[in-house]
């Protein structure tokens, strides 16, 4: 074992860069379009750019719509991509179908949200671990030690009781670990795993995202943590960046950006989450937020900052100027696509 | 010609709320057992079976040659003819069972057809989408827009001495569309299924996650077009014998059906000579239906027709189960299960 | 303490008949104080929504109320038992005294009729000698009064957004001026930062008009931050009640604490998550005795065979709070 | 607008690629209509009239199958559809012009009652679940799988006679010529009672069906719920709430039986001697008679679109969704 | 009211004064072209009450001559080259204007230059005019078409037909005719005639109005002449004692006399081992003739054949050959076997076998859907058997059976052949060489058996050309010899021209007693009953 047990460790060997990535979804044309050249698309992810190294974990919060399992789809090759580029170990990858979907799928795999829609309900675990381990040929010689082998990594124990089992006869956490069983099935070198405990009980998230971070550390995987709830992501993410509508506003090491998040939008994100010791009563509505808590259209997205229509610090340059990554300063690696941090233009 | 009345595939049309393959799947083994439970497939399954009992025995137990002449000319039933005789003497008990095959053969031959069409079209159409879709969909569309009887009387017609294989083709090739229409829809619904999209990011090929994931969540989907298209096939054939257009040789209902009509035996008052396969015919349509209600209900337990839905209160009352009013048993404030309180306090840490 | 304005004796509920019966809220004693916001967690299963439908006998069939009684103290006039209203007398009562917000306003509201028909609705079942005029006057109130503009009256639910649409239920769960609002986790389906504008509408709302809430959630952390007072579900019965900083701080039954242990804060130290091991109950084939103790981290001899009552625990701040557990026994049941 | 356009693409592709068939699929049957009327008349027609048939009918000159084609949309687009050959020469659209009323009156009522009438009964079945609306259904299947022909032939035998009240044949009395008055208005209503009937009785029970199911989908929707919630008198929540949304997926299986009214009832009209448009194609497709087949092809399958056209507008209204953008 | 209905209904309480007449023919369209087979004028047979012929011809009776009816006297040459038409000068058109020998001629030129509508391929030669005679000529002899000429041609006006563009594509809106009743309604359902006020050369029928209605099929018009819906028709039905008499049996009556036409089993004589007359006599001397009469043809609807040379009885009798007069057919299975027997065949058992040793077996074919050929051929299977021939019952549909018969791709057969005035076309259909064509090729006229026999068909056109009575004759005994014993087709039953009807309102319909017409609805003598009707209770 190589991994770094401590999130402020050296970052490890980069496995999955995405660079630029674009993924504007064509949408049907009307009547009067026939006559305009211009295609509406919804401009789902914009520009994104993101890297996964093994041993880490890199958390993705945004609201509902801004993109985040675009992102993951994308970075999985589900989708073609509009614009920019994946590169995983540094060669630029395009895989539609057939073999080389294959391989790329043996060293990328993803997990999805919902554990009781992600299984097939017809098939038993063992029939969907099978597949997992012979797609990829990782079944070696005996089959049914593998199988137990993956149970038991992802520590559904006793690997017998689980394996003739449907998916209806496990519960949402057990399920989950089953979809990342199958998912380490392949092998894989990054793992994305979108909002995957999301539709769990609180009761048995925990469970889940220890066993994610465990695997993170025994195997030195690369994982992508898609959430909604920026709580978890400080808790179980190295690196955390944050999406709006689209476009990463914020990025930087999770306790940094939890704790002194710098674009508008995070801080209004992190004032939002429930604090349990804030007291009764002591809810002003946010007067943070200058629209409606409403996300823009995304098929005419807001010029400039996607987020100035609603940003209570917006100035006039924020609705014409796309504001680039700036350093934040306050810690190694943390920077904001906001204006405000802009010390040249400030001038 | 009647629609085949599977709710099912009513629901389709309108988007949306459709009987998806239950959110709590299909409790595979248990409920197979469970759909044999429904009374009402399994009265249907109990009477298909009789028909298909007589499909294979009746020409051996059948006790005349039905195409056999006896002097017996018109007679009412009687001990040695029990559905009576038809105007050449013939015994319209053997013609029933004899024709039993024929129907049954066409109707399931015909069905099965319909169905490998419709399954290859329609969940082709939902899980490929663009252009496949499109122009598949288009093909479902039109063979739906030209009516059936008049295109299979036609077809018949070109196919000269059509045989019980022939009809069964043509009603198949002419039926499938409906049921293609529902299986494009809820493949579409299926596709969207994360563990479609699961499977192929595990990198499953195409045809794979088409046979082995798609197929096996639309068996119920499938096996109730099947059914709907047995009776719709049975009816077709019944159909086209009646007006003439019949097999070489051999019976079916049909084809007593239009002896019948044709020597007017309602005229001469031989009721004998049309009721016997007028029943034949709904009873296996009742059977058949029988089953798709069965199979309706399985998909969508709510479907089924509420159990015991009196209930006695314990006040002596009776009362109906409905939506809006939980019906009420017990009014009092007493307890169901009585705690104890424990007088001396154990107190002792756990480990 | 302020006088009650719903109390629940005892209450049952099953799903089915006969043997085969799930018993998805067991003998739940619980009293809503008028004007405050009572939360009920528990996780998934546990039989929050039940007995949310239960005591206004929602439930669709199979469920059956099997016993007990919800007494209703209006605001005017004498007490009665909400199970024991005739089907007129209950119709009367629901949503004038009594009105309920569900998880999903998409399914709450009729996707073919426009949203001022189904707020107008309610007037006119309940205040049949309205006018026209003022029905919609009124509906247009509610409307501003949840922060949605009136030119929006004529639109169909699906043309407006997911907060809109739950802002659109809680008008409507107001207009009658209830007692008492029931809320079924009526935010989850939302961003947090919608979530935190709603329940801060909300809240604002219930200190002018003076209601009381109901508030089902299994976030935690939310339902500390929102209510007076917690009452915690497992496996069908109340397992812990108390108030909302009392619980918060101190949970006396292991799963509360468990439960409160299970959620990263986001401010603060990074402290220690334990979890709850083990999974939920199967309401079906309960464990005798108290139904957590398989999971129990402290479970010991008499938690396997004897249930345990709900009542004032014998800790020494015990007053206004009562549990379920052998570990504190009550000295005084509920109920 | 945009969900409208879509439609109208696939409404002109459809009839396009069906009136093709239409046109094709006559031409492959073996045998021409000569022959086929030389024994229809069984003897009575001497062999020597053939030839003189064939000069009638335009038989004796040969044009290739694209000239034809070409030569058939140019006709459609004048809204003529040739000569009838069985009745020739009465031009095609007389022929089906005078059957056409008698379909669309006595199929086009029945099956708006069969479908009225079913969904009411379906709306009752599936909001009182349990009760006595339950046994209507086996005996409702019962009589759906009963072909409509031997019900009408059952029903014939049993309840027109001589001193019968029901007529068993023809769409009026002989001696009457259709008119709007008070002679021929009553006796077209009492031939039409009996095939009627039949209808109603097979047909009525898919949708008691589909709509009883659909009723106890929605019922168990949120909304429903909520407007039990809402205090509502239970009138208002089974109508306004259930049965309206419940109605929306039953419009298009109604379109689409609207479709299958003119093709679709060719043996109760046979059996009751109907003078409809089912009745004409049965004697059409006897006698080969193609521009008369296509003809009524053309009919139902303008029927048919149009239903579903009708279908889509109407849901359009009933449907708020479907209406996102003007 | 000026409701077309109105007196519909104001004769309700008055005695009947009209007829009901029915045909099983499916709807119908407008269309009252006499001249087109496929018009509804046609179908129901009202263009003959509308438009009249020359002469009447009665079939039941057809060496008796025809009466004279538009036509005063009809005058044939010798040869059957010409004719002089000699019209009556008292008849006027519907319209008012006067029937003329114009007329007569027009409509005959109208025929001659429309092939379309010269459905009997008449071919005419010169037609012209003097005074009231019009003198026709033919290119051939046509002493057999004569009837088909004067008795069945419907005479139009000149005056209105001569201003119809295409009189073939018309469909007549506006029928103006010399017959007795004039058009008052059309549905498609059914049609109205009423009678004429004035001018129609005899006295007026009794009854005042005609109304004729088209059923869908049999079934339908059966059960309408059960109830008494339908007064008058002409329709198979099945065991009509039970369907139609019973129901009243006092006025329920069903005339079926045979005419020269018949019903045959035709075998294909190319096919080994049917090129054997021996092998076809012996079949003929097995067919139950009382048997396929009773049970296939209901006991009335094809008349029995008896005489052995395939005529009927009645219309037949003045034919016969004098060797065949009291010759009949009778079941003779032991008569066959020792025929077959001395021609070198072979009963093992149950099986038939040809001199070169093979078993005999045959395929009866026609289609499914004519019940009465149908039930023919089971009994028909049934008595080959007897001598061991092995017959399977084939159901082609329609259209392949016809063109199947047509090029000779049948083994045997029921068909039905031409009839006429003489038994000309009953022989001819069966066995004229000019008919024959190769195997494969469609024989559209006749001769489906593939009959090669020169004498036949020499004796055929003998006949048909011959100038006096006596060549006549000696054709066609030479005919008939053939015929009888070569057996080309196994005549059956012979065609009917009979009727079901009924006396319940009317009287003076034609019987065995007084056969002075034929008994359908649809042909040109029905003018001729109705003129005889009476009211019943008068
Ligand atoms: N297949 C698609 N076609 C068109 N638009 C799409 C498609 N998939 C996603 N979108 C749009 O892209 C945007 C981003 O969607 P995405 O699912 O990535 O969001 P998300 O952040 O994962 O949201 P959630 O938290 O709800 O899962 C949304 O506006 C969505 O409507
Ligand atoms: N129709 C039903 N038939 C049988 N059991 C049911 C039915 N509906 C609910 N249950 C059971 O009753 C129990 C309580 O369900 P309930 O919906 O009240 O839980 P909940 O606490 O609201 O959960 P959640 O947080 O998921 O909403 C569950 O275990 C469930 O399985
Ligand atoms: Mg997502
Ligand atoms: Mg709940």
């Amino acid at each position: 074992m190589t991994s770094t047990q401590d999130a402020k460790a050296p970052a490890g060997e980069v496995v999955l860069e995405a660079i630029g990535l674009t993924k504007h979804f064509p949408v049907r044309r009307r009547l009067r379009d026939l006559f305009s050249k211009e295609h509406d698309a919804v401009h789902a992810v914009d520009d994104v750019h993101l890297t996964l190294r093994r041993g880490q974990v890199v958390a993705l919060v945004g609201e509902s719509g801004s993109g985040k399992s675009t992102v993951a789809r994308l970075l999985a090759q589900l989708y073609p991509r509009t614009g920019g580029d994946i590169q995983l170990h540094g060669r630029s990858t395009t895989v539609k179908g057939g073999r080389n979907f294959r391989g790329y799928a043996a060293r990328v795999q993803m997990i999805f949200q919902d554990p009781f829609a992600s299984l097939n309900p017809v098939h038993t675990i063992r029939y969907h671990l099978t597949r997992a381990l012979k797609i990829h040929h990782n079944a070696g010689d005996d089959l049914d030690a593998a199988l137990a082998a993956l149970l038991t990594r992802v520590s559904l124990t006793p690997p017998e009781r689980y394996l003739d089992k449907f998916p209806h006869e496990l519960s949402g956490g057990q399920r989950q670990r089953v979809a990342i069983a199958r998912a380490l099935g392949a092998d894989p070198e990054a793992l994305l795993a979108d909002e995957p405990v999301s539709m769990l009980d609180v009761s048995i998230r925990l469970g889940v995202l220890n066993l994610l971070r465990d695997l993170k550390e025994r195997l030195n995987l690369a994982i992508l943590y898609i959430t909604h709830d920026i709580a978890s992501a400080r808790y179980f993410a190295d690196e955390t960046l944050v999406m709006y509508a689209g476009r990463m506003v914020e990025g930087g090491d999770s306790e940094t950006v939890t704790q002194t998040p710098a674009h508008p939008y995070t801080r209004l994100l992190i004032d939002s989450a429930p604090d349990p010791d804030r007291l009764t009563g002591d809810i002003d509505p946010l007067e943070e937020d200058r629209g409606n808590g409403e996300p823009p259209s995304l098929i005419r997205p807001p010029s400039g900052c996607r987020f100035h229509p609603r940003c209570p610090a917006a100035m006039p340059r924020c609705s014409t100027d796309l504001p680039v990554r700036l350093e934040i300063g306050d810690a190694p690696g943390h920077w904001a696509a906001c204006w405000l941090y802009d010390k040249a233009g400030a001038q | 010609m009647t629609i085949p009345t599977s709710s099912i595939e009513q629901v389709i049309p309108g988007q949306g709320a459709m009987a998806q393959p239950s959110a709590k799947p299909a409790k595979a083994k248990r409920q197979r057992f469970l759909f044999v439970r429904n009374t009402k497939a399994a009265t249907g399954l109990v009477v298909l079976g009789v028909y298909v009992l007589l499909a294979i025995i009746g020409p051996w137990i059948a006790p005349y040659d039905p195409s056999g002449r006896s002097n017996d000319l018109v007679q009412g039933p009687s001990a040695a003819h029990w559905f009576g005789t038809t105007h050449l003497g013939q015994d319209i008990f053997s013609q029933i069972l004899v024709g039993t095959r024929s129907v049954m053969y066409v109707g399931f031959l015909a069905g099965l057809i319909a169905t490998t069409l419709s399954v290859l079209i329609g969940v082709t159409a939902g899980y490929l989408g663009g252009k496949t879709d499109d122009s598949l969909s288009a093909l479902t569309n039109v063979i739906l827009v030209i009516p059936a009887i008049p295109l299979m009387i036609i077809i018949t017609s070109v196919l000269n001495n059509a045989s019980d294989t022939l009809i069964a083709v043509v009603i198949g090739l002419t039926s499938w569309s409906w049921n293609a229409r529902v299986l494009r829809a809820q493949t579409l619904s299926l596709r969207r299924r994360d563990f479609v999209e699961a499977s192929r990011a595990s990198g499953e090929t195409t045809w794979r996650i088409v046979i082995f994931e798609l197929l096996p969540n639309l068996t119920a989907v499938i096996a109730s077009g099947l059914v709907g298209t047995v009776i719709y096939a049975v009816l077709s054939e019944i159909t086209l014998a009646f007006i003439g257009i019949t097999s070489n040789d051999g019976w079916n209902w049909g084809t007593i059906l239009f002896w019948a009509q044709g020597q007017q035996a309602l005229g001469q008052h031989a009721w004998w000579w049309f009721v016997p396969a007028g029943l034949a015919i709904a009873c296996l349509g009742t059977a058949l239906s029988l089953i798709n209600f069965g199979i309706d209900e399985f998909v969508s337990p709510r479907l089924r027709s509420a159990g015991k839905t009196k209930l006695k209160t314990a006040a002596g009352h009776t009362v109906r189960m409905r939506i809006g009013f939980t019906p009420v048993l017990e009014n009092s404030a007493a307890p169901h299960t009585h705690a104890r309180v424990i007088s001396t306090p154990v107190m002792r840490e756990a480990k | 303490m302020a006088e009650p304005v719903l109390e629940i004796r005892n209450l049952n509920v099953d799903y089915g008949l006969g043997d085969r019966a799930v018993h998805a809220v067991r003998d739940v004693n619980l009293t809503l104080h008028r004007g405050e916001v009572l939360g009920l967690a528990g996780e998934s299963g546990s039989g929050k929504s039940t007995l949310a439908y239960g005591l206004t006998r929602l439930l669709a069939p199979p469920g059956v109320i099997t016993g007990g009684q919800v007494i209703y103290h209006p605001a005017q006039g004498s007490s009665y038992d909400v199970l024991a209203l005739s089907d007129n007398g209950l119709r009367e009562w629901r949503w004038a005294e009594t009105a309920i917000v569900f998880q999903g306003a998409m399914n709450s509201l009729n996707p073919v009729h426009k949203i001022s028909t189904q707020l107008m609705d309610v007037l006119k079942a309940h205040e049949p000698n309205m006018s026209a005029h003022s029905r919609a006057a009124r509906a247009r109130e509610m409307l501003k009064l949840v922060g949605i503009s009136a030119d929006r009256m004529d639109a169909y639910p699906h043309q407006l957004s997911g907060g809109m649409r739950q802002r659109v239920m809680i008008g409507m769960a107001l207009i009658l001026q209830p007692q008492v609002v029931i809320m079924d986790e009526p935010t989850t389906a939302l961003d947090v930062v919608m979530q935190r504008q709603i329940l801060g509408q909300l809240i604002e709302l219930r200190e002018r008009l003076g209601f009381s809430v109901i508030f089902i959630t299994h976030d935690l952390s939310l339902l500390v931050e929102f209510s007076n007072r917690i009452a915690i579900m497992y496996g069908g019965r109340i397992v812990e009640e108390a108030p909302a900083n009392t619980i918060y701080r101190d949970a006396l039954h292991p799963y509360s604490k468990g439960l409160l242990s299970s959620f990263p804060a986001l401010r603060g130290p990074r402290r220690e998550l334990t979890g709850i091991p083990g999974s939920p109950p199967d309401l079906a084939g309960m464990p005798a005795g108290c139904s957590f103790h398989p999971r129990c981290p402290k479970a010991f001899e008499p938690c396997g065979s004897a249930i345990p009552v709900l009542g004032r625990p014998d800790t020494p701040d015990g007053a206004g709070r009562s549990v379920a557990c052998w570990l504190h026994p009550a000295e005084q049941p509920v109920g | 607008m945009k969900y409208f356009l879509q439609r109208i693409g696939f409404y002109v592709f459809t009839a396009w690629a069906a009136i093709t068939l239409n046109f094709f699929i006559p031409r492959m049957v073996p045998g021409d209509p000569v022959q086929s009327l030389i024994a229809k008349y069984k003897g009575q027609l001497s062999t020597d009239a053939m030839q003189s048939l064939y000069i009638l009918f335009g038989l004796d000159q040969h044009k290739s199958m694209w000239a034809e084609y070409v030569d058939y949309w140019k006709q459609i687009f004048h809204g003529d559809l040739g000569l009838s050959f069985t009745f020739f020469p009465a031009p095609v659209s007389q022929v089906i012009s005078q059957a056409l009323p008698w379909t669309l009156l006595l199929v086009g009522i029945t099956t708006i009652i069969s479908f009225l009438l079913g969904t009411s009964l379906g709306v009752v079945a599936g909001w009182r679940r349990g009760s006595w609306t339950d046994g209507l259904l086996p005996v409702t299947t019962f009589f759906s799988s009963v072909p409509y022909f031997w019900l009408g032939i059952i029903a014939i035998y049993l309840l027109a006679g001589p001193d019968s009240f029901f007529p068993s044949s023809g769409g009026f009395d002989s001696g009457l010529v259709p008119a709007w008055d008070q002679y021929f208005i009553p006796s077209a209503i009492q031939h039409s009672l009996l095939p009627a009937l039949t209808i109603l009785i097979s047909s009525v029970s898919g949708w008691i069906l589909s709509m009883r199911n659909m009723m106890v989908t929605v019922a168990s929707e949120d909304y429903i719920t909520v407007a039990h919630a809402k205090g509502l008198s239970e009138r208002r929540v089974a109508l306004s709430y259930a049965a309206r949304n419940a109605l929306l997926p039953n419009v298009s299986g109604f379109a689409l039986s609207l479709g299958f009214i003119v093709g679709g009832t060719l043996l109760v009209e046979i059996v009751f001697s109907y003078p409809g448009l089912g009745f004409t194609l049965l004697q059409a497709l006897g006698a080969r008679d193609y521009p008369l087949m296509q003809g009524i092809f053309l009919i139902i399958t303008i029927a048919v679109l149009v239903a579903n056209l009708l279908a889509d507008i109407a849901y359009l209204l009933l449907d708020p969704r479907t209406r996102k953008d003007g | 009211s000026d409701s077309p209905n109105a007196n519909n209904n104001a004769n309700a309480g008055k005695s009947v004064d009209y007829l009901r007449i029915g045909m099983p023919n499916g709807t119908q369209t407008e269309n009252h072209n006499p001249f087109a087979g496929t018009s509804s004028a046609n179908a129901l047979g009202y263009k003959w009450m509308i438009y009249e012929p020359l002469t009447q011809w009665n079939p039941v009776k057809p060496a008796d001559p025809a009466k004279p009816w538009l036509a005063k006297e009809v005058k044939w040459a010798a040869d059957y080259k010409s004719a002089d038409i000699t019209v009556r000068d008292n008849a006027t058109w519907s319209d008012g204007q006067k029937l003329t020998a114009d007329d007569v001629a027009y409509t005959f030129t109208l025929l001659k230059s429309k092939p379309a509508l010269n459905a009997n391929a008449i071919p005419f030669g010169d037609i012209t005019v003097n005074g009231s005679v019009v003198h026709v000529t033919f290119t051939t002899p046509q002493f057999v078409n004569q009837n088909k000429i004067m008795a069945s041609t419907p005479i139009v006006p000149k005056h209105v037909w001569e201003k119809i563009a295409d009189p073939t594509t018309d469909i007549n809106k506006n029928p103006i005719g010399s017959g007795p009743y004039t058009l008052k309604s059309f549905t498609q359902a059914g049609v109205v005639l009423s009678v004429r006020t004035e001018g129609y050369w005899q006295d007026l029928p009794k009854v005042k109005e005609l109304r004729y209605t088209s059923y869908a099929d049999n079934s339908a018009q059966t059960t309408a002449l059960a109830n008494g819906e339908s007064e008058w028709s002409f329709v198979f039905i099945p065991n009509y004692q039970a369907t139609f008499i019973s129901k009243d049996p006092a006025n329920h009556k069903v005339w079926a006399p045979g005419v020269l036409g018949i019903h045959a089993l035709y075998i294909n004589t190319t096919v080994k081992p049917f090129d054997d007359p021996k092998l076809r006599q012996a079949m003929n001397m097995v067919v139950n003739r009382a048997d396929i009469f009773n049970q296939a043809e209901a006991g009335y609807f094809h008349p029995q054949i008896n005489s052995v040379t395939g005529l009927p009885d009645g219309a037949g009798d003045a034919f016969i050959a004098p060797e065949y007069k009291d010759k009949k057919f009778t079941v003779d299975v032991a008569g066959a076997k020792a025929l077959l027997q001395s021609a070198g065949y072979k009963l093992n058992g149950t099986t038939l076998t040809d001199p070169s040793g093979k078993p005999v077996k045959i395929k009866l074919s026609d289609p499914a859907p004519w019940s009465d050929y149908q039930t023919t051929l089971e009994i028909l299977k049934t008595n080959f058997a007897e001598i061991g021939i092995q017959a399977t019952v084939e159901k082609p549909n329609q259209d392949v059976w016809d063109a199947s018969v047509q090029k000779g791709d049948f083994e045997a057969s029921m068909r039905w052949t031409n009839g006429g005035a003489t038994p000309y076309d009953i022989y001819q259909t069966i066995m004229d060489g000019d008919l024959l064509k190769p195997l494969g090729t469609a024989a559209q006229q006749g001769n489906f058996g593939r009959f090669k026999s020169p004498e036949a068909t020499a004796a055929l056109k003998a006949y048909a050309n011959a100038t006096s009575d006596d060549a006549r004759t000696t054709a066609m005994n030479q005919i008939q010899k053939i015929f009888v014993e070569q057996a080309p087709a196994l005549p059956v039953g012979s065609d009917n021209v009979g009727g079901d009807y009924s006396t319940k309102n009317w009287t003076g319909w034609p019987s065995d007693a007084d056969p002075y017409a034929g008994m359908q609805p649809t042909q040109p003598y029905a003018l001729d009953i109705v003129l005889h009707l009476k009211p019943a209770n008068s």
